[in-house]
C-alpha cells in the first residue's frame, strides 16, 4: 500500500501505543509512521487501547478476482465497527476474514496477517476451534439449526464438551442439566428474547418469526461466549420492527463485546455504530474514521457522495 | 412371526430342483414329507376307523411313526420335534437341465430329469457321466396334446410323420392335415425350452437324436405346465408333453400312430413299445447320501408309487423294477 | 516412502490434526483386515468372517476413541465399496463374456442365418434376434412413453391447478411402483389371450404386447424425470414470456420446453433404459423364439429379449452358453450404461444452457 | 392484429359459435370414451345406443362434427363470426398433418389396392407433402378444421354406409395379425375422435393463440386423465381378480382377532385355506437385508462424496458410476449374482445371496437419493456450526444429518418399494421351492459355533420364496389351475409395494409441509 | 374504504375531471368528493389530466394473508410513480395487481377495480393477452429467455403474429425480415444498448452482463409496444455504474410511457420519480404525493421517519 496518494485509510493510534509491549500491534507501524502527515481533523478521533483486533495488509483472492485490496485496520474492543459500501465491494469477505470463515471457500487465498487478541490467525498452526469460539458470527439471514431453541443455544458448548447432557452424562451422574438452563436463560435474555420464548424452549426453533430467528443466532453465538463477533447484514432480511430490536440489541453487545457489523444500510450504521469503515468497489478500504465524522464530514469525495446517497 | 415357522436345528433340508414333469411327483412327496401325518391318519398316511391309506398296509410301521419319522428312521434319522418331519424337503420348478446343472454344482441334492443324463448332456464324457446316480422313479408316456378346437375339428389322430413335419416347418396350417376340417389356421407349434427333459426326449424319440433341429417351433415355454396353458388358451397349438398334464377338456391328446401302431391315451400310450415313453429320474451325484435315500425309498414303495406317482396320471413301475431302483441305495440303518 | 511421509500423507488425506501414531495404527489395521476379509471372499474362503470382525472391532474402538477420523475413514470405505461393486460387475460380467465372444467372434453380433441360437452340438450364439426384439419393444415402449410421459410432465408441472397436481403427481409415482411381474402376469393371462382372439395371432406372446406393457411401465419414468427438469425451468423465464402477452401454451411451446428440452430428453433416455432392462413382462409374455420376425417389422411376431433371453436360459446354460447369457449381459449393461451417460451429460448441458454457459 | 379486432366479446353471434364447438368436443369425448369401452368388450359394435347400433352411431357423430368443423371453418374464413384465427395455419400443425396423411394414404392405398408395403410407402410419403404443403400455408381458420374435417366425413361416411360394419377385417399379408372390425373401428375412432376434439377445442376459442393453448390442453389433460384412468383400473382390476383368494376362508373371530389364511398359512398337505405367509415373510427379509447392507453404505458414500471429498474427477466418476448402476436391469444384477455370489455363499440359492443383490440394487439409489438431500441441506447450516467452532464430523453429525434425513427416509422407502416387487434377481438366486409350506426362521436359526466363522445362520442360506417369485412361480407352475391364487398373490404384492410408496410419498409430503410451516 | 380516519391517501383531482365524459375515472368519486376537505398542501399538487390508471379499494389476499389493504390512487400518463416502502410491505403485489401477473398465484385473490385506459381489467373478460400486451412488466433480476438478443426481443411481436419471420414466411416471400430488423435496432436504441450489442445480435443473451441483460429486458418489453410498464426494483441486482444507466434509461422512457417503478432505495425514487406512493407495514399506502413533497415535506410522521432512515 503505497500510502497517501492511493488511500485515504487512516488508523489513529495515540502515541503510548506504538511500540510498546505488545508486539503484535507494535509490527504494525505503516500507519503509525503515517500519523504525523494527518491534519487536524484526524487527530481527534482516538481508538481505544485495545484494539480486539487488528489487520495488517490483508490481501484475499478469489481465484485471480483480487477481493479485498492490501487493507490495514485496527478494529477498538467493547465498540459497534460498521462497514459500509456498495454491493461487492468485499465486506463479507472481509468480515469472514476475521474469524477465517473464508477457508470454507475453495478459492478463496488470504495474504497478510490479522490479530485477533496478540495472535496472528493466519500463522500455521491456529486452531480454528478455539478462534471460532473466540470470534463468533451471526450471518445475513437467520438460520438457526432445525432443532429446538434450547438445542441451537446449548448446541455450541455441548460440542465443545462443556455441557454434559446427553444420556451419557446423565447416567454418569454429572448431568449438566441445571448449568444448561442457566446458560440458555442468560443467553436469551441477553439477546432480549427470553420475554418471547421462555415458554417455548422446546420447540422448533423454525418456527420463530424472522426477527427471533436472527436474535436467537445471537444468543447461540453468545452462548460459546465469544470476545468479539462478526453480523453481516444481520438485519437485512428482517422488517422494519425486527430490524429496530436487532438495533439495539447491538448496541446493548458492545458494553461487553467487540460487535463488528457489515450493512448496506447508511442509516442503520450511522445509528448504531462508533466507528465506520468504508469500502468501495475493488475491494479498498476508503476511508475508517468515527461514525460521526463519516457522516458529517467525510474526507474523500467519493465517501461523501456515498453517504449521501448520490450514488450507489 | 406365526404358527407356519420353520423349527430351527436337525439336519439342513433336502433339496431337489428339475424336471417340470417330475415336479408333480416328487412335490407331491414332499408335500406329504412335510406335513408328516400320524399313523392314525388313515387319508394320507396309516389306517384309522374310516380307512387306511393306500399302500400303507404294505408298511411295517409297529411303532406307529408318522410318516417322515418312518421313512427317515429307516435310514437313521431322529424324528423331528412334534410334526416337524425329521428333516425338511424343498422341490424347485425348472426343467431337466436346470436339475442336472444344479445335482452336479451340488445346489441341490436331488436332480430330477425326465430324460436320460446321456441324454441332456450328449458331450459329456463316461466319467462325468459315471458321478450320477439314476434313480428311475415312474415312468410317462409322452403324449402329443392340441389346442381343444383343433381336435374339435376332427384332428384327433396324427402320425409321426405329420408331428415330424409340423415341428420341422414343413407343415405350418392345420388345413394341410387331411383330418382337418376347420378354417383354414396357421399352427402354433410350442415346443419345450431347450434342455428340458421332454424335449431331449421328444427330439431322441421322434425326430432321432437329442440334438436333432426343430425349426418349425412358433414358441417355447420353460415349463409343462405353461405349455399346458398356452395349448388351452390357444386355437391352434399342437405340443408334446408329459402324461400329467393333459386335460381331455382343455388340451386333449391326440392318438399318434407310428410304424403302422396307433397309441391312444388310455389304451397303449404307456406301453413299454411307446416309442415317446420314458423314464422319470431322480439323479443325485457322487453316490445317494441317507438323506437321499430315505426320500427316494418312499417314493419307490408301493405307498409312494400310490400316492405320488398314479394320481399324477404317470405310470408305476412294477414291483421288480422297483427293487432293482432300490437295490441302489445305501443300506437301511434298520 | 519413510514413516513421516506416510504420516503425513494420511494425516492429509483424512485430515488426523493431532499427529497421533495410534490413528494410523488403527487405520493400518482396519484396512489391512478389510482387504484380508476381500480377498478371502473372492477366493471363496470360509475364512472371509475372521478378518471382517477384526475390522469391526478396530472400528468399533476408532468409534470409541477418533469419533471424526473413523467416520471419515468410514465414509470414504463406503465410497470405495460403491466403486468397487460396480467394477466388480463390470469386470466380472465381461470376464465371464469373453469365451462367448472369442467364440463367435463378430458374428455374435452379426450372424443372421437359421438357426442363430444353439446351444448343442455345433453351437451357434447370435445376439442379432435378441438386440433386435430388444431394439423393437423399446421402440414401441418409447413410441407410448415418450409422448404421452411429456405431455403428462407438461400437465403436473405447468397445467394443473395445485389441488390437482397434489392428486396426479403422486399417483404417477406409484404407477412406477407397480412391480413388473404383475404387469407380466396381466399380459400373460389378459393380453396375450385378448390379442390371440381379436387379432388371430398365431403365437401367444408377440413383441407388440410387450411394447405396449414396457411402455406403460416407463411412463411414469419419463414423467417423473422430465417434470423435474420442466419445472426447474426458472419461473422468471416464464413470467418473464407473460408478461409480454403470450398465452401460457405460446409460453409452455416457446420457453419453457426449449429451455428443459435436455432435460427432458434425459428423461427419455432413462425411460429408454428402464425398457431395454425390463425383464419379468418380457419373460412371461414372449414365447422364447431366438429367430427374427419376418418380415422383421412383424411386431405381432414372436422374437426374444436380451433380458428374457438370460432369464429363461440361466438354468440350462454351461460354459459356452453360460458365458453367452453374460455377452447378452454385457450388451444390456454397456447399453444402459451409455444410456445413463448420456442423459446425465444431456441433463448437466441443461443445467450449463441455464446459466448461459452454453 | 390490432387490438380493436381481436375483441372478440364486441362479436355477439359468437355464443352460437361456441355451441356448436363445445356441442363437437362434447360428442368426440363420448365417441372417445366409447371407443375405449368398446376395445375393453363392455360395448361391442350391436350395442344400440339411442336407437342406432354403436358403429353406426359413430359414423354419424363424425359425419355431424365434420360437417361442423367445415363449415365453422368456413364461416370464420368468409367473416361471418369474428374470431382471432392467424394469417396462415404454421409449419408445426401442417407436419403434425403431414405425419396423419402419411399414415392414412398409405393404410387405404394397402388396404384398398393391396399396394405392396414399397409402394404404400410412396403414396404415404406423397399424401405427407401435399398435405403439410396445403396446411401449412392455409389460413389458420381453415387449416386447423378442413383436415379434421374431411377426414371425420370420410369415416363417418364409411361407417354409416356400412363399407366398414362389424364384420369388416382386413388381412395384411405381411403380418402375422388380422385386424377385425371391433378392433380397428374403434381404435380409429378413438384417435379420430382426439382430433375431433382437438379442433372443436381450437374452434371454441375462436382459433388464434387461446385456440391453440384451448385445443393444446384438452389434449394434455385428456392423457393425465387417462393415465390415472389406467392406474386406478389396473389396481380396481387386481383388487377384484384378487380379493375373494385374499378373503377366502378369512374370518372376523370373537373380538377383535382377524383371520386371513391366505396371508398367514402356507401351502400345506391337509389344510382347508392354502396361503402365501412364507413369501411374505421372505420379502420381509430380503428388504431387511437389503437395507442393512445398502443403506449405511450409501449413506455413508454420500456423506464422503458430498462433506469430505474435493468435488473433481474422483466424484464425478463416483456420480458416473452410481447413475449407471441405477440404471442397470435388474436381470443383470441377477445374473451376477448366479454366478458369482451363489457359489460363495454356500452354493444354493439362498436368502443371503438374494439380500446381497437388491442390496446392491439399493445402493445407488440410496446414495443418489442421500446426496441430493445432503446437498440440499442448505449451506448456512454448516457455515452456522462452522462459526461456532465445532469440527466438520460433529457438524455432519448434528446437525447435516438430521437436516438430510428426511430426504434419505423418502429416497430409501421409495427405493425398498421398488426392490421388493423385483422378480428377476430372486429368481436367479433366492427361490427354491414353488410353493413353500413353511417361512424361513432367520431369527430362529443363528448358531454359535466353535470354527469360523463362529455364528451360522442355516435359514439364511437357505432359499426361500418371496411375493413376486410367488406370483412368477404361479405363471410357471400353471396358471390354468391357480390362478385365484396368483392373482391374491398379485394384490398381496401390489399391496406391499404400493403401500411402501404410499408411506414414502406421504412422508415427502409431511417433511415438505413440516419445513413450510 | 371509510377515508380520513384510517389512511392520509388522498388524489388530488383537478375540478373539471370529475364528472367529465370519461365513465371510468368519473365513477371513482370517492376521492374526488374528499378534495374539499384536503389542506392547502394537497391542492398544490395537479396530477396531470389522464391518469393511464386508476386503481379503487383494491385488495389482495393471499389466502386468509391480507396484503394489500383498500388501496386507490391514480397513476398519471407518461410520468414515473415510485412506489417505495419497506420489505413484505405489499409494493409488488400491488404492482403485479396492474397487469394481473397475480393470476398465475393459486392462492392470491384481488378485489377491487384497476382501470387501465377505460376498461376495469379485473372485469369478467379481459383478455389477459391484450392486457399484457399493453402493461408490460420488467422484474427485479434480469430474466432474459436463452436464446439470441434479437429472437428475445422479436418475441412478443412473433407470438403476437404481427412478425412473420420463420421458415414459412420466408417461403411464401412475405418476409417481415427488414420490419424486425427495424424493430430490433429501434427497441434497443431505446433502451440505450443498441451501441453495446449491435455486432452480437445472434449471440445468446445470457451472455450479456447483469445491466445489459435488464436493459435487453426493458427493451424486449417496448417491442410489444406497451402504453405502461411496471418496474420491480429493476436496478436492485445490479452493480452501481448499471444502477446509474437503468435510472437514466428510467428518465428517458417517461417521456413515452407510463412508468411504475417498486425501488427499496429511497435515494433512487428520489432520483427518478415524478411522484411516490409510501406503502408501510400491511399493505397500507401511507402517502402519495409529488416526490419532492415526499422527501421534503411529508404528511405523515411515519412517513419522514421512514424517508430520513429513522425507520426501516
Ligand atoms: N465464493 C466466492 N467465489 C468467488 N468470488 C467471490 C466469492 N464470494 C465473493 N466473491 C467476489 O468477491 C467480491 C467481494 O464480494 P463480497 O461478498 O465480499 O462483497 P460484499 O461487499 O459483501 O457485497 P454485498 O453487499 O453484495 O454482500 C465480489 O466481486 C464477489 O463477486
Ligand atoms: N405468493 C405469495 N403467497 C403468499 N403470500 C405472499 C406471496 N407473495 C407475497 N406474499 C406476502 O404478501 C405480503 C406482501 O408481499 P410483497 O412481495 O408484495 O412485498 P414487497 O413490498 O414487494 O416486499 P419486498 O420489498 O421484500 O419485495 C408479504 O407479507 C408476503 O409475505
Ligand atoms: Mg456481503
Ligand atoms: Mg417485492
Ligand atoms: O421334465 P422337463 O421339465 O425337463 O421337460
Amino acid at each position: 500500500m503505497s500510502d497517501q496518494s492511493t488511500t485515504s485509510t487512516r488508523v489513529e493510534q495515540p502515541a503510548d501505543d506504538v511500540g510498546s509491549g505488545d508486539p503484535a500491534v507494535g509490527t504494525h507501524t505503516v500507519d503509525a509512521e503515517t500519523d504525523e502527515q494527518l491534519d487536524e481533523s484526524w487527530v481527534e478521533y482516538e481508538f481505544e487501547d485495545d484494539a480486539a483486533i487488528s489487520v495488517s495488509d490483508l490481501d484475499v483472492y478469489y481465484g485471480d478476482d483480487h477481493a479485498i485490496d492490501d487493507i490495514s485496520m485496527e478494529i477498538p474492543e467493547k465498540s459497534v465497527t460498521a462497514l459500509i459500501g456498495p454491493s461487492g465491494c468485499g465486506k463479507s469477505t472481509f468480515l469472514r476474514c476475521l474469524n477465517r470463515m473464508n477457508d470454507r471457500i475453495d478459492s478463496a487465498r488470504v495474504e497478510g496477517t490479522v490479530e485477533v487478541g496478540d495472535e496472528n490467525i493466519y500463522e500455521g498452526d491456529t486452531d480454528l476451534v478455539q478462534l471460532r469460539k473466540r470470534v463468533g458470527m451471526v450471518f445475513q439471514s437467520p438460520n438457526p439449526f432445525p432443532k429446538s431453541v434450547r438445542d441451537n443455544i446449548a448446541y455450541g458448548p455441548r460440542k465443545h464438551g462443556d455441557l454434559n447432557t446427553g444420556l451419557l452424562g446423565r447416567l454418569l451422574g454429572n448431568d449438566d442439566q441445571q448449568r444448561e438452563d442457566e446458560l440458555v436463560e442468560r443467553c436469551l435474555r441477553q439477546s432480549a428474547l427470553w420475554e418471547e420464548v421462555s415458554d417455548r424452549l422446546d420447540d422448533n426453533a423454525l418456527g420463530l418469526s424472522g426477527g427471533q430467528q436472527q436474535r436467537l443466532c445471537i444468543a447461540r453465538c453468545l452462548a460459546v461466549d465469544p470476545d468479539v463477533i462478526l453480523m453481516d447484514e444481520p438485519a437485512s432480511a428482517l422488517d422494519p420492527v425486527a430490524t429496530a430490536k436487532i438495533e439495539d440489541l447491538i448496541e446493548e453487545l458492545a458494553e461487553e463485546y467487540t460487535v463488528v457489523v457489515v450493512t448496506h444500510n447508511m442509516q442503520q450504521a450511522a445509528r448504531i455504530s462508533d466507528q465506520t469503515a468504508v469500502f468501495l468497489t475493488g475491494g479498498q478500504l476508503v476511508e475508517y474514521d468515527q461514525t460521526d465524522k463519516i457522516f458529517e464530514n467525510p474526507e474523500s469525495d467519493r465517501v461523501e457522495d456515498y453517504v449521501t446517497g448520490k450514488f450507489g | 412371526l406365526g404358527s407356519g415357522e420353520e423349527g430351527s436345528g436337525g439336519p439342513g433340508p433336502l433339496t431337489a430342483d428339475g424336471s417340470s414333469t417330475v415336479y408333480p411327483i416328487t412335490s407331491d412327496a414332499a408335500s406329504y414329507w412335510t406335513s408328516n401325518h400320524p399313523a392314525d391318519d388313515g387319508e394320507y398316511w396309516g389306517s384309522n376307523s374310516e380307512g387306511t391309506a393306500p399302500g400303507y398296509d404294505q408298511i411295517d410301521n409297529p411303532d406307529d411313526k408318522r410318516l417322515a419319522n418312518y421313512w427317515g428312521g429307516l435310514y437313521g434319522f431322529e424324528p423331528g420335534e412334534g410334526s416337524a418331519p425329521p428333516f425338511r424337503v424343498s422341490v424347485g420348478l425348472s426343467h431337466s437341465g436346470t436339475g442336472i446343472e444344479k445335482v452336479a454344482n451340488e445346489q441341490v441334492d436331488i436332480g430330477d430329469a425326465s430324460a436320460p443324463v446321456s441324454a441332456e448332456l450328449p458331450d459329456a464324457s463316461e466319467e462325468e457321466l459315471d458321478k450320477y446316480t439314476d434313480h428311475v422313479v415312474a415312468r410317462d408316456g409322452q403324449p402329443i396334446s392340441v389346442s381343444k378346437e383343433v381336435y374339435d375339428a376332427g384332428v384327433t389322430k396324427l402320425t409321426g410323420d405329420q408331428v415330424r413335419d409340423i415341428y420341422k416347418g414343413n407343415i405350418t396350417n392345420w388345413s394341410e392335415i387331411p383330418s382337418y376340417d376347420g378354417p383354414d389356421k396357421e399352427i402354433q407349434a410350442v415346443g419345450r425350452a431347450v434342455g428340458s427333459g421332454t424335449d431331449t426326449a421328444f427330439r431322441t424319440n421322434l425326430l432321432g437324436g437329442p440334438e436333432a433341429e426343430m425349426p418349425g417351433v412358433d414358441v417355447r415355454q420353460g415349463q409343462n405346465q405353461q405349455v399346458q396353458t398356452t395349448l388351452a388358451n390357444s386355437d391352434n397349438a399342437i405340443a408334446y408333453l408329459a402324461l400329467a398334464f393333459v386335460d381331455q377338456n382343455r388340451n386333449p391328446a391326440v392318438s399318434l400312430e407310428l410304424d403302422g401302431t396307433t397309441y391312444t391315451l388310455g389304451e397303449n400310450l404307456g406301453s413299454k413299445d411307446y416309442p415317446l415313453s420314458r423314464e422319470l429320474h431322480c439323479y443325485t451325484y457322487e453316490g445317494t447320501s441317507k438323506k437321499e435315500a430315505a426320500f427316494i425309498n418312499m417314493l419307490l414303495s408301493e405307498f409312494g408309487q400310490l400316492h405320488f406317482v398314479k394320481p399324477n396320471d404317470y405310470f408305476m413301475l412294477p414291483p421288480e423294477e422297483r427293487e432293482e431302483q432300490r437295490a441302489k441305495l445305501p443300506e437301511q440303518t434298520n | 516412502m519413510s514413516t513421516t511421509e506416510l504420516h503425513q500423507q494420511v494425516r492429509e488425506r483424512f485430515g488426523v490434526e493431532a499427529a497421533d501414531d495410534r490413528v494410523v495404527a488403527l487405520g493400518a489395521a482396519g484396512a489391512l483386515c478389510l482387504l484380508a476379509s476381500a480377498v478371502a471372499f473372492l477366493i471363496g474362503s470360509s475364512f472371509t468372517a475372521l478378518p471382517i470382525v477384526g475390522f469391526l472391532l478396530t472400528v468399533t474402538y476408532g468409534l470409541y476413541d477418533y469419533q471424526a477420523e473413523t467416520a471419515k475413514a468410514l465414509s470414504f470405505l463406503a465410497t470405495i465399496g460403491t466403486g468397487t461393486i460396480l467394477a466388480l460387475i463390470t469386470v466380472y460380467l465381461i470376464v465371464e463374456a469373453l469365451p462367448a465372444i472369442r467364440y463367435m467372434g463378430a458374428d455374435m453380433f452379426t450372424y443372421t442365418s437359421e438357426p442363430m441360437w444353439r446351444t448343442r452340438g455345433e453351437e451357434v450364439y447370435s445376439l442379432v434376434p435378441m438386440i433386435w426384439g430388444t431394439l423393437v419393444t423399446t421402440i414401441l415402449a418409447m413410441l407410448i412413453a415418450g409422448p404421452l410421459g411429456v405431455a403428462g410432465a407438461l400437465f403436473i408441472s405447468e397445467i394443473a391447478p395445485d389441488a390437482v397436481r397434489e392428486i396426479v403427481k403422486p399417483a404417477i409415482e406409484t404407477l412406477a411402483g407397480i412391480p413388473s411381474i404383475v404387469y407380466g402376469f396381466i399380459g400373460f393371462t389378459i393380453l396375450n389371450d385378448y390379442m390371440m382372439e381379436n387379432l388371430e395371432l398365431p403365437t401367444s406372446g408377440s413383441l407388440v404386447i410387450v411394447g405396449v406393457v414396457v411402455g406403460l411401465m416407463s411412463l411414469p419414468t419419463v414423467v417423473s424425470v422430465a417434470e423435474d427438469a420442466i419445472s426447474s425451468v426458472p419461473e422468471s423465464m416464464k413470467s418473464g414470456s407473460l408478461a409480454l402477452g403470450t398465452t401460457d401454451w405460446q409460453t409452455i411451446k416457446s420457453i419453457t420446453i426449449p429451455a428443459a428440452f435436455s432435460g427432458v430428453s434425459a428423461a427419455v433416455l432413462l425411460g429408454v433404459g428402464r425398457a431395454v432392462g425390463e425383464t419379468m413382462a418380457a419373460t412371461v409374455i414372449l414365447g422364447h423364439a431366438q429367430r427374427l420376425p419376418d418380415p422383421l417389422y412383424d411386431v405381432f411376431g414372436n422374437t426374444e429379449t436380451l433380458t428374457s433371453l438370460i432369464a429363461s436360459q440361466y438354468g440350462v446354460a454351461s460354459s459356452t452358453h453360460m458365458n453367452a447369457l453374460f455377452a447378452a449381459g454385457v450388451v444390456l449393461f454397456v447399453s444402459v450404461t451409455a444410456l445413463s451417460i448420456a442423459s446425465q451429460y444431456v441433463e448437466n448441458r441443461m443445467q450449463h444452457q441455464l446459466q448461459g454457459e452454453s | 392484429m390490432s387490438g380493436e379486432a381481436t375483441n372478440r366479446t364486441a362479436a355477439p353471434a359468437l355464443g352460437a359459435f361456441d355451441r356448436v364447438a363445445l356441442g363437437i368436443v362434447g360428442l368426440s369425448i363420448m365417441t372417445f370414451l366409447l371407443g375405449w369401452t368398446t376395445l375393453f368388450q363392455r360395448t361391442s359394435p350391436d350395442t344400440a345406443v339411442a336407437g342406432l347400433s354403436l358403429f353406426t352411431l359413430f359414423g354419424a357423430v363424425f359425419l355431424l362434427a365434420g360437417a361442423g368443423l367445415i363449415s365453422a371453418g368456413l364461416a370464420s374464413y368468409v367473416g361471418i363470426f369474428e374470431t382471432t384465427a392467424d394469417q396462415y395455419t404454421g409449419i408445426g400443425t401442417g407436419v403434425g398433418f403431414g405425419v396423419l396423411g402419411f399414415a392414412v394414404g398409405g393404410l387405404v392405398t394397402t388396404i384398398a389396392f393391396g399396394v405392396g408395403a414399397t409402394g404404400s410407402v410412396a403414396v404415404g410419403l406423397g399424401v405427407a407433402l401435399v398435405t403439410v404443403g396445403v396446411v401449412a400455408v392455409l389460413p389458420e381458420d381453415l387449416g386447423t378444421t378442413l383436415p379434421v374435417g374431411l377426414l371425420s366425413l370420410a369415416w363417418g361416411a364409411l361407417l354409416v354406409t356400412g363399407i366398414v360394419d362389424a364384420s369388416w377385417f382386413w388381412n395384411p399379408p405381411s403380418l402375422e395379425a388380422t385386424f377385425y372390425a371391433p378392433i380397428v373401428v374403434p381404435l380409429a375412432t378413438i384417435a379420430l375422435s382426439l382430433l375431433v376434439a382437438w379442433s372443436g377445442a381450437i374452434v371454441s376459442e375462436g382459433f388464434g393463440s387461446q385456440g391453440r393453448q384451448n385445443g393444446a390442453y384438452l389434449l394434455i389433460g385428456l392423457n393425465a386423465f387417462g393415465m390415472i384412468a389406467v392406474l386406478l383400473l389396473l389396481i380396481l382390476f387386481v383388487v377384484r381378480k384378487g380379493l375373494p383368494k385374499l378373503l377366502e376362508g378369512a374370518q372376523l373371530g370373537p373380538g377383535l382377532s382377524i383371520s386371513v389364511p391366505f396371508v398367514t398359512k402356507g401351502v400345506m398337505l391337509g389344510q382347508q385355506f392354502n396361503g402365501i405367509f412364507p413369501a411374505i415373510v421372505g420379502t420381509v427379509w430380503l428388504v431387511i437385508g437389503a437395507v442393512v447392507l445398502a443403506v449405511p453404505m450409501g449413506i455413508g458414500a454420500a456423506v464422503f462424496l458430498t462433506e469430505y471429498a474435493e468435488q473433481g474427477r474422483f466424484t464425478a466418476v463416483i456420480e458416473t458410476a452410481t447413475n449407471a448402476l441405477w440404471s442397470t436391469p435388474s436381470i443383470v444384477y441377477g445374473l451376477f449374482g448366479y454366478a458369482f455370489l451363489v457359489p460363495r455363499f454356500g452354493n444354493s440359492n439362498s436368502l443371503l445371496a438374494g439380500m446381497f443383490v437388491l442390496g446392491f440394487m439399493l445402493l445407488p439409489l440410496v446414495v443418489i437419493t442421500s446426496r441430493e438431500s445432503l446437498k440440499s441441506v442448505p449451506d448456512e447450516y454448516r457455515d452456522a456450526s462452522a462459526a461456532l467452532g465445532v469440527n466438520q464430523w460433529q457438524t455432519i453429525r448434528s446437525v447435516v444429518l438430521p437436516a438430510a434425513m428426511p430426504g434419505v427416509i423418502t429416497g430409501v422407502i421409495l427405493g425398498v418399494g421398488r426392490i421388493a416387487g423385483e422378480t428377476a434377481p430372486i429368481l436367479l438366486v433366492t427361490s427354491g421351492q414353488p410353493f413353500p409350506a413353511r417361512a424361513p426362521s432367520i431369527l430362529g436359526s443363528f448358531r454359535f459355533v466353535a470354527t469360523p466363522p463362529f455364528v451360522q445362520n442355516e435359514a439364511l442360506l437357505q432359499a426361500s420364496s418371496a411375493l413376486p417369485y410367488q406370483l412368477y412361480a404361479v405363471i410357471t407352475a400353471g396358471v390354468g389351475q391357480e390362478e385365484a391364487f396368483g392373482w391374491g398373490t398379485a394384490l398381496v404384492l401390489l399391496m406391499v409395494v404400493l403401500g411402501f410408496y404410499a408411506i414414502g410419498i406421504a412422508s415427502r409430503i409431511y417433511f415438505r409441509r413440516k419445513l413450510h410451516q
